[in-house]
């Protein structure tokens, strides 16, 4: 269905009213780069509790997903890279025992993810054979190399930035911030992408749109 | 009257939500898009490669690098997108059509589709894009005459022809009805006939060999 | 490694010089739409036989690859839609006995070459599951829906007609002639790219890069 | 005399090919990239979906939507193109990254590699793109110390660690030493030394536990 836009100064919080406790909410970005921090900060004010979260990171400081970690909101992390230098809320919850994780390598994240948008029911994947990360997973030899069964991530909302819209819902991104959004926007019930600007159907060049609009639930911008 | 081709295709036009994203298959679901109206912000998929696609192109018009799933020549309207073939499936393979709509040899009651294959020995297989629409699409709208020229009803108990897909179809727009088919139908007891033309719902019970439930609206028929 | 150009009277058979008998080419295009017809031309004058063909149609009237076929090149057609109405050179060797067919449908061919540039072992897919097509392949019921389990394609080459080049082998490619392109040039040992312009590195725009010069080993312009 | 971090680095630029595409490691790898020279045309990927990498930004050319995987600002190089994540490391599994080179803390003589996790009960563990690293490139280089901190080995017959990959790793590159490890070494009978600096493949054997072949050439060492 048609992308929805949403402006004006309470346009991050009207594009999550509605999400629901329990909710699986995918989360683009990696590092600060794609980071939809203005939605993350207007999913804390909604509310909603007992959310599992697919992000490749798992919060820095005290801002953003680390926000959201700390007002008690999160059930369980998957992700790719948890500990960094500065992920002390997580670091802190975790140990605490208060966080369930599920360390996920990172391009089987972004795989897993493409698979849920893609409609395909689970893939054969030599990374993590043989390791920690690929025990008690179905294993098969396939040409001589040990892969491991996964399973695609779905997702009830998407959270993704990006650069630039049209009025449809088309999207563009900027440099690396690209990233996890393209595939997070495939992977979600409800997608939210929140851009710099939106601009009239026509304006964005058809064999450019990273992201289409059939992809695309809702369009936030400031 | 029984309907025309372009009825038929009104028909599903009209039963199309505003806003969604369809892909109409090749032949005659291809009449459908002369009944969406401009307003309707139907958006087009074609599967290989292309959302918002236009009309058939004529003339000047003509860019051998801009087809559609039949190979004919078409336009392209602003907000289009182009994607390579495996974006492409997985769009429709992940659900993300609203509605897709195509034609086919034979429907069952529980919704499967054979629309590919006759079934003849000699016949050479070709299956293109048939089997990951089916699945595909949130929708799928089936447009057929509801007898084959032969006579035989075209709406089974069970399809003889090869299986395109399974329990995928959910409506059926013939000439004659519009039934409702698939699981959710098929738990009442049968097959669904929401409208009639030309001919009555008892008259369908003497054509068909599946169970029907009327569910036409005192309007209908 | 870096991509090659070929340019002048004689580009196209420069590029093919090296097709082994029994290789298997991924041939571009759906209809005319991005079909490679001069490097198609370029492999009958070539001359490798036992070739196993992958491509969406099996060749249209008397040119291409339908050319190709009526050399006796050709042992085994994999396909989704062989039969066409002037597909008449196909149909004949078809029906003598004299072509090995495998039919795919549409959307599982190009999911299986992108497997196989992608590095997926296998995938369960519901496309073709409980139909002709997928007897005698393994089946798993994922969430209730029947799946059938499908295997990479790889090629040892791939013939692929694109647009515009940067010398460095980035390529980007015009409308619906983009189509199956890009999942070939992940997909083959030797990827071949007919374009109608080289432009210097730099003046395509790295954001609209569709297939990047990774993927790309010859260029060639005529 | 030992080699330093950059000399370690240079000798793995002198080994990467003319125009080969390179993913270098987060940490110590990067400076790899110190040493490759403009002539080369060795184009550097950055698993968070980008070729043609530059060096690092500094200044006004800091941008913060353009990073490397880890997290540091960058450059783009003319050539550039951006993609997803899915793709990225669709590039990197499917084995199109000529090289690349990563750290560790331990190789074992078959060629698996341990560098995402020290086996500490209470280690939260982190594991980025280190699996999808070592299994994809077709060929892998670890740069690292032969030694721990505590003298232990980390070159091993069989890694303690837990592993990342499973015989992955082609060369490695240490202070004292360059190595060729995996099942095409081993088959040899172990593990061939192809370099030594400032001591002896005689010492090289009292300090490893794995048998060594000496393939060092005559002028090395």
């Amino acid at each position: 269905m048609s992308a929805t836009t949403y402006a004006g100064a309470t346009a991050y919080d009207d594009a999550l009213a509605d999400v629901a406790d329990g909710a699986t909410v995918l989360v683009g970005g990696f590092g600060m780069a794609g980071m939809p921090v203005e939605l993350i900060d207007a999913l804390i004010r909604q509310g909603a509790r007992d959310l599992t979260v697919v992000s490749n990171n798992a919060g820095n400081g005290d801002t953003g997903l680390a926000a959201l970690l700390a007002a008690g909101r999160v059930r369980k992390v998957v992700c790719s890279f948890p500990r960094q230098k500065d992920s002390w809320v997580f670091d802190g919850l975790y140990r605490e025992g208060r966080l369930e994780l599920e360390v996920v390598p990172q391009g089987t994240l972004a795989e897993r993810m493409r698979a849920a948008g893609a409609g395909i029911g689970a893939f054969f994947c030599p990374t993590g054979a043989g390791t920690l990360l690929g025990e008690g997973k179905e294993t098969r030899e396939i040409d001589g190399r040990l892969h491991v069964l996964e399973h695609p991530i779905r997702g009830d909302v998407a959270l993704v930035k990006a650069h630039v819209a049209d009025e449809l819902g088309n999207v563009v991104y900027r440099k690396t911030a690209r990233n996890f959004g393209p595939v997070m926007a495939t992977a979600a019930e409800t997608v939210v992408v929140q851009v710099d600007r939106v601009v009239p159907v026509g304006d964005l060049d058809p064999e450019a749109v990273v992201t289409p609009s059939i992809y695309v639930d809702r369009v936030v911008v400031a | 009257m029984s309907r025309s081709k372009d009825e038929i295709a009104a028909a599903i036009a009209a039963d199309i939500p505003a806003g969604s994203y369809v892909n109409l298959g090749i032949g005659q679901p291809t009449l459908v898009a002369d009944h969406l109206t401009p307003g309707s912000g139907v958006v087009l998929h074609t599967e290989n490669g292309m959302l918002n696609m236009g009309p058939a192109a004529h003339g000047d018009d003509v860019d051998p690098d801009l087809t559609n799933a039949g190979k004919i020549p078409v336009t392209e309207l602003p907000g289009a997108a182009y994607f390579h073939h495996a974006d492409s499936f997985a769009m429709m393979r992940g659900g993300h059509l609203d509605v897709c709509v195509l034609g086919a040899f034979q429907v069952s009651a529980g919704g499967d589709l054979a629309n590919w294959h006759t079934g003849e020995a000699d016949a050479i297989p070709a299956v293109g894009g048939a089997m990951d629409l089916a699945i595909g699409a949130r929708r799928v709208f089936v447009m057929m005459t509801l007898l084959a020229r032969d006579g035989t009803p075209k709406l089974v108990p069970q399809c003889s022809y090869p299986l395109t897909g399974l329990a995928c179809v959910d409506r059926v727009y013939t000439d004659l009805a519009t039934f409702e088919v698939g699981p959710a139908a098929h738990a009442d007891g049968g097959v669904r006939v929401l409208a009639t033309y030309g001919t009555g719902v008892a008259d369908l019970r003497e054509l068909l060999d599946v169970p029907l439930v009327d569910a036409t609206s005192p309007a209908g028929g």
